[in-house]
């Protein structure tokens, strides 16, 4: 039988804001539960983090923002994929973001948004059950 | 006649309305009312029809109603009801106690005279009470 | 090893003691200080620092001691919460029981470990919903109970043999009638009466003093009713507890922390000495009177309250009554944060207020806490405000920690003096009421109410003086400010419960509701215990009015001095 | 004594909750405390009066008698007008000193215009500050002199304070006149809230030189607000908080007595900042260790005499980590709760968080309530009439002692790193305070930790709540008012600045000064920065998780 390749994500905290807290203790769960996890550190842009996604063969891409610019950056980050031919990658994203912000930026094919108080049990089950399916 | 030249303060009734037993609030005026100097005949729980003959008999000048209970709407609308029927419509009632902003405006249209909601102070009372008292 | 007896060894003390002077003369004079007075509320002095000169006359062992023993001050079981949390009780009840009914699902569902009942002024005062008096108020404040049939829909689905209930049936009056329904419907359902486990409130100061309206029964009177619940459960229904002393709503009315501990255990004092002189040994029932204070705002004065009552009660059961059960000694107590310390002016302070008000309970040790919801001076509180005040038990308890050790204020320099204080205050306090000759007769002659009512003229004269700052109220008012928060409506009740009374009184056995009365009247005659026959009597469809009618036929009526 | 065994029934704690009964910094916690937990404790050596040494009961001698803590609330909102305006009201309220936050490219030392910035200019509630007149507009109508002024900046710090003192000099009040706080805190920025842009070293030179512009020149200034609040937003347990923050402390008096300032001149002025999280009891005993371990060292180890120097004056904030999206009506009892436990602590100065923190920047209902919450526990709750109300208490007292005892365990751990400095750059404290966020959510997965309405109690389907929006259109027209105001100065000038800048960079001389001179000739915030940086470089730590 053929060992089954770990699920491969990346992790990135662009913008300006220093809280890494949540987006560490996501990489921690993440890695945890099996998966393997690139941490980009603080202060990257989206064309970095694309970059890094490219170089890195992720299957998925995590966004940490807690800064408020997500309305910038995700939109950003989309258009840059598509750009790039990454269009099918996952993207999700964490932070503060208003209820009214996560419906557009779902619209956008960001695939969900987990806010304060997620437990990371869903973040790995959520991107389980995504990545798995493929 | 007489009899209300040589009265010396302002009377008045002050009764709970209905069952509400609260009791500390019109317990608080009615001290209040009489260190300044009014005679204060306070009756308790009572309902309508018993405030209105009391205060015919003992002749007041004005009727302090206390209620928290929310009974309010029924019956301080009562009294002035039987004040009117009884022909002594110019005692003027006064309600005090838990009434929501939204019931003052009705309650004033059906002729109560003043409305001290929670938090209000002994003086504000006094004041609107020796006003009244002095018309 | 020097001597642990005391709390600290004497030389130490002398140089504590030295020490304090000095600091008190040349150092604390060289900063200015904000007021004129510090005091508690109850008006004792407060010193700038407390040390261990203040407990320096304490004994460790005899005073303070551990958990679950003697003299009890650190708490009343071994464990504590660290074995169990205190019960979070909400009260609830308003309208028709078929619409507190919902609100009971719904609490339970959220959490709350037990029902609680509160009853609309005509139940609680022995009225029917459509009596003349009493139709202004059916359904206001709690929920209007006229027959048994009433109890059964208020229960209806809530399994009485596993969860607890608290009734608040303060007057004895419509206690007699609403708790022989409650015992009364659990027969029906065939619930063994040794599986009930509740309280009921049953204190004749509510009904002489504090809810005072004209015609009430005698103070004599009412404390015999309240004395025949108490008998009737110790007899046979062992579970439950058939008096809950009033404390918190004396306080309500006005009073201080120290007329509230000094009277409640006055009250007490006075139906162990009846029960005792009905035959019954006191360590037989002293385990099942309960207690009942108000949780207010001078956070350290409360917590020294409740261990105050703590100690006096079990030297009042020790050396007065000779009690040698633990469970006699050891006070029970249940804590509601002051509804009175609420402001109608911007309410979602007063979750702030009511959040540390139960702390100061928890602190204190407190067996069951009700938490005032924060709408509570404007209306009945809406499900949004009643799952708040559940959410400040839950904080409180899981969040905190808190909980975590035993009487955590225990040694506090600052406490254990206010506790001493307290106590010391209170005894004093009983010993007047017991030269009066009790408080039956401290009633009759009107001292009780005086008491209550001038403190509380002085409590609202301290306001308006500003000498008592509210926030809110007499600081940082906001002139001609909006409700932001939305009023409850209490729903139709009076015509839902005319329409049941006419049906029952139709339906009913009138010779069965006509011998029902007359074994009341002659149990009345004949001094019996009263509570037997009602609960028989609500199982004919006797209304509560109805029993109250026969008892104030027998007993006459009182008239309270009013203020 | 044979208490001690009897009180282990450990069967029994198990049996009634899912929590080992520990507090958050994971000390076993006994059933009760007595005599003999607090033999040890001679009341004379260790606990004083207040105001006097150890200071363990409060460093001043009335506390709350004499003066009540500062209430002390955020004023700040993405543009410098609106902040004003929140400034002003939080003052009428009742107010005592209001504390200022920055948007993400002031704090990252950027100016609006930096493209670097887009989408972050006005972010999380802050104020976007480019250049003296965003602070003119921001001190607006407010009496410099009077009102205690709380600067939430780090890295930038240098150039705030310039901003600030030239400002209150185009008022006519000189620097001497003004009150308030920078926050100044660059150890903890590497630590944990990771806002920086130089080397470590550099950094610290800076923080160095505002330490001592304000001993010589602004005596009611304090130019360092020593924060452990972040430390525990981060993820630190108590423990930690109160360990690092303390040595991090006395990092800084180590490194301003090596720049040849005398430790009496400058210790009277160094505070600190606290965060009070759920744990009542824990909460305090911190303060109290965290006094007596203060005075102890100041006056021992650094040998200073000024008594003043010996105090640890603190402010305090409620923990906004601790708050939940959910149910967000239970953060009220929180924050009372905390906030309640930092005034039974002795703190100087209180910020209390609004109840919608976890959902957006706080509405004017909200922090209005939050500032009605201290207004209660001063004025009603009576607490704040004796110093030190629980000093005594057996678990108090043990919980202090232990809490001193383990801050020394953490002191020998950083002096065998070789100091804080060094620990930084090793990734010691990242990595202690990422193992603790990490033990933290997972105590909160297993429900070792409760959280009401998060993890237990909780509710689908809730009504989401008022939430402030923020003006989309907010960065355009920041943009454009900062192309307005540099195309009116004086072009040589700024340049000529710049360079001088550089200069001092090269060297070794004091930055204020210049700063001062620089901002007021029109000088940015992102440009004085930017010279900095082409001199100090940028530092990146290795991301590690």
């Amino acid at each position: 039988m053929q060992e089954k390749r770990k699920i491969r994500i990346l992790l990135a905290k662009p913008g300006l804001d220093g809280h890494d807290r949540g987006i560490k203790v996501v990489a921690r769960a993440l890695r945890d539960a099996g998966m393997e996890v690139i941490y980009s550190g603080l202060h990257q842009t989206p064309e970095q983090i694309v970059n890094t996604a490219l170089q890195e063969g992720v299957d998925g891409i995590g966004l940490s923002i807690l800064s408020g610019a997500h309305n910038t950056i995700f939109p950003k980050m989309m258009a840059l994929l598509k750009e790039k031919g990454l269009s099918d990658l996952l993207v999700f994203g964490g932070g503060t973001i208003p209820p009214k912000d996560r419906e557009r930026l779902k619209t956008m094919g960001v695939g969900e948004i987990f806010t304060s108080g997620t437990d990371t049990r869903d973040i790995v089950n959520y991107i389980k059950g995504v990545l798995e399916k493929v | 006649m007489e009899k209300r030249i040589v009265k010396k303060g302002i009377r008045v009734l002050l009764a709970r309305l209905g069952l509400d037993a609260h009791w500390r609030g019109s317990i608080v005026v009615a001290h209040a009312l009489r260190d300044a100097g009014m005679e204060v005949i306070y009756i308790g729980n009572q309902m309508p029809k018993e405030i209105v003959e009391t205060a015919i008999q003992e002749d007041v000048d004005i009727i302090g109603l206390s209620s928290l209970s929310g009974n309010h709407m029924i019956l301080a609308p009562e009294v002035v009801k039987r004040l009117r029927e009884k022909g002594t419509q110019e005692i003027p009632v006064v309600l005090g106690g838990t009434v929501p902003p939204d019931d003052i405006p009705i309650l004033k249209e059906a002729g109560i005279s003043g409305i001290f909601g929670p938090g209000s102070s002994l003086k504000e009372i006094i004041q609107f009470i020796s006003a009244l008292g002095k018309k | 090893m020097k001597s642990k007896k005391g709390l600290f060894n004497p030389d130490s003390i002398q140089e504590i003691r030295n020490e304090t002077k000095r600091w008190e003369k040349e150092v604390y004079p060289r900063e200015k200080e904000r007021l004129e007075v510090f005091e508690t509320l109850s008006g004792i002095p407060i010193e700038a620092i407390y040390t261990p000169e203040d407990t320096a006359k304490m004994d460790y062992l005899r005073d303070l001691g551990f958990p679950g023993e003697e003299p009890f001050i650190r708490g009343v079981h071994p464990t504590m919460y660290r074995g169990r949390t205190w019960t979070q009780r909400q009260l609830a009840g308003y309208g028709p029981p078929e619409e507190t009914n919902k609100r009971y699902k719904f609490l339970l569902k959220q959490g709350a470990n037990g029902i609680n009942g509160v009853f609309d002024y005509p139940t609680l005062r022995g009225y029917d919903s459509t009596d003349p008096e009493a139709y202004a108020d059916a359904g206001r404040g709690g929920v209007a109970i006229d027959t048994i049939e009433d109890m059964r829909i208020l229960l209806d689905g809530i399994p009485i043999d596993q969860v607890s209930s608290s009734m608040v049936t303060c007057q004895p009056i419509g206690n007699i009638s609403v708790q022989s329904m409650y015992f009364a419907n659990a027969e029906a359902h065939s619930i063994p009466f040794n599986k009930l486990t509740g309280t009921s409130q049953n204190d004749f100061l509510m009904e002489t003093v504090v809810a005072i309206a004209p015609e009430v029964l005698p103070p004599k009177a009412s404390f015999k009713l309240s004395c025949d619940a108490i008998e009737y459960c110790t007899k046979y229904v062992p579970r439950w507890n058939p008096v809950s002393f009033a404390g918190y709503n004396y306080r309500e009315a006005g009073c201080t922390a120290i007329q509230e501990v000094a009277f409640v255990i006055a009250n007490a004092i006075a139906c162990s000495e009846e029960l005792i002189r009905r035959g019954l040994d006191v360590d037989r029932f002293a385990s099942r009177l309960s207690f009942f204070f108000s949780g207010h705002n001078d956070f350290f004065e409360e917590i020294a309250k409740y261990r105050a009552a703590r100690r006096t009660w079990y030297r009042v059961m020790r050396e007065r009554f000779g009690a040698k059960d633990p469970r006699s000694l050891a006070l029970r107590f249940h804590v509601q944060t002051a509804g009175v310390a609420l402001t109608a002016q911007q309410p979602l302070n007063n979750i702030a207020r009511a959040a540390y008000h139960a702390l100061s309970a928890v602190l204190g040790g407190a067996q069951s806490v009700h938490i005032d919801a924060y709408d509570e001076a404007l209306c009945t509180p809406t499900e949004l405000s009643s799952l708040t005040a559940l959410r400040t038990q839950q904080v409180l308890q899981l969040e905190t920690r808190v909980t975590h050790t035993i009487d955590p204020l225990g040694g506090s320099y600052f406490v254990e003096s206010l506790t001493n204080q307290l106590e010391e205050k209170i005894v004093a306090l009983l010993n007047e009421i017991e030269g009066m000759g009790g408080i039956v007769r401290a009633v009759e002659k009107g001292w009780i109410h005086k008491a209550i009512s001038s403190e509380a003229y002085e409590y609202q004269k301290a306001i308006e003086s500003g000498e008592m700052p509210i926030v809110g109220v007499n600081c940082y008012r906001i002139e001609d400010e909006k409700l932001p928060i939305e009023l409850f409506q209490v729903p139709e009740t009076l015509e839902i419960q005319r329409a049941k009374l006419e049906r029952i009184k139709k339906e009913r056995s009138s010779t069965n509701v006509q011998k029902a009365s007359d074994a009341i009247l002659r149990c009345c005659e004949k001094d019996g215990n009263l509570m037997e026959v009602v609960v028989e009597g609500v199982k004919a469809y006797v209304t509560e009015g109805e029993v109250t009618k026969v008892l104030k036929r027998y007993y006459g009526i009182w008239n309270p001095p009013l203020f | 004594m044979a208490f001690g065994k009897r009180s282990k029934r450990q069967d029994l704690d198990l049996q009634s909750s899912p929590m080992a009964f520990k507090n958050l910094s994971g000390f076993v916690i006994d059933p009760v405390y007595g005599t003999e937990n607090i033999a040890q404790l001679d009341v004379e050596r260790d606990l004083g009066g207040p105001g006097e040494f150890p200071f363990t009961r409060g460093i001043h001698k009335t506390m709350y008698r004499g003066r009540l803590w500062t209430i002390r609330q955020l004023g700040s909102l993405g543009s410098s007008g609106e902040a004003n305006m929140r400034i002003r009201n939080l003052l009428a309220m009742g107010a005592t000193g209001v504390s200022i936050c920055l948007d993400m490219p002031t704090i990252m030392g950027r100016d609006s215009d930096d493209p670097l910035c887009e989408g972050e200019v006005g972010s999380s509630g802050g104020v976007a500050i480019d250049s003296i007149a965003d602070v003119r507009q921001l001190m607006d109508g407010i009496d410099l002199d009077q009102v205690s002024i709380n600067w939430v900046c780090n890295a930038q710090s240098c150039v705030i304070l310039a901003f600030f003192v030239a400002v209150a000099e185009e008022r006519g009040i000189s620097a001497d006149k003004l009150a308030g706080t920078l926050q100044n805190d660059i150890l903890k920025e590497y630590q944990a809230q990771k806002s920086y842009y130089f080397p470590p070293r550099s950094s610290m030179r800076l923080t160095v030189d505002t330490i001592k512009y304000c001993c010589r020149h602004m005596p009611r200034f304090n130019p360092i607000s020593i924060s452990g609040y972040h430390l525990a937003s981060a993820g630190a347990n108590p423990i930690q908080e109160l360990a690092f923050t303390l040595a991090n402390g006395f990092t800084y008096v180590e490194e301003t007595i090596k720049a040849g300032v005398d430790v009496d001149q400058f210790a009277p002025r160094l505070s600190f900042f606290f965060k009070v999280h759920n744990d009542f009891f824990e909460n305090i005993a911190k303060f109290r260790a965290a006094r007596r371990i203060w005075a102890r060292a100041m006056k021992e180890k650094y040998r200073a005499k000024d008594d003043r120097s010996w105090l640890f004056r603190v402010h305090t904030q409620t923990a906004g980590s601790s708050l939940t999206a959910q149910q967000p009506e239970n953060n009220i009892i929180r924050t009372t709760l905390q906030a309640l436990s930092a005034v039974l602590a002795g703190t100087q100065s209180l910020h209390t968080n609004a109840f919608d923190e976890a959902h957006s920047i706080p509405s004017a209902r909200s922090e209005k309530l939050a500032l009605r919450t201290q207004q209660i526990i001063a004025h009603e709750s009576g607490v704040i009439h004796t110093v030190d109300p629980l000093g005594g208490s057996y678990y108090l007292e043990s919980l202090t002692n232990k809490m001193e005892e383990e801050s020394y365990r953490y002191f020998e751990k950083i002096e065998q790193l070789g100091g804080v400095l060094k620990g930084i750059e090793k990734g010691f404290f990242q990595r202690e305070i990422a193992d603790s966020a990490y033990q933290y959510q997972k105590d909160i997965e297993n429900k070792r930790r409760i959280i009401v309405g998060l993890n237990e109690y909780r509710e689908d389907g809730e009504e989401p709540i008022e939430m402030r929006e923020t003006d989309p259109t907010f960065e355009t027209r920041k943009i454009a008012e900062l192309k307005a105001f540099k195309s009116q100065r004086n072009q040589q000038r700024v340049s000529a600045r710049i360079e001088q800048i550089r200069e001092v960079a090269r060297g070794d001389g004091d930055f204020m000064p210049l700063f001062i001179e620089a901002v007021k000739d029109g000088l940015t915030l992102g440009e004085i920065i930017g010279a900095m940086r082409d001199v100090f470089g940028e530092y990146r730590e290795e991301a590690i998780f």
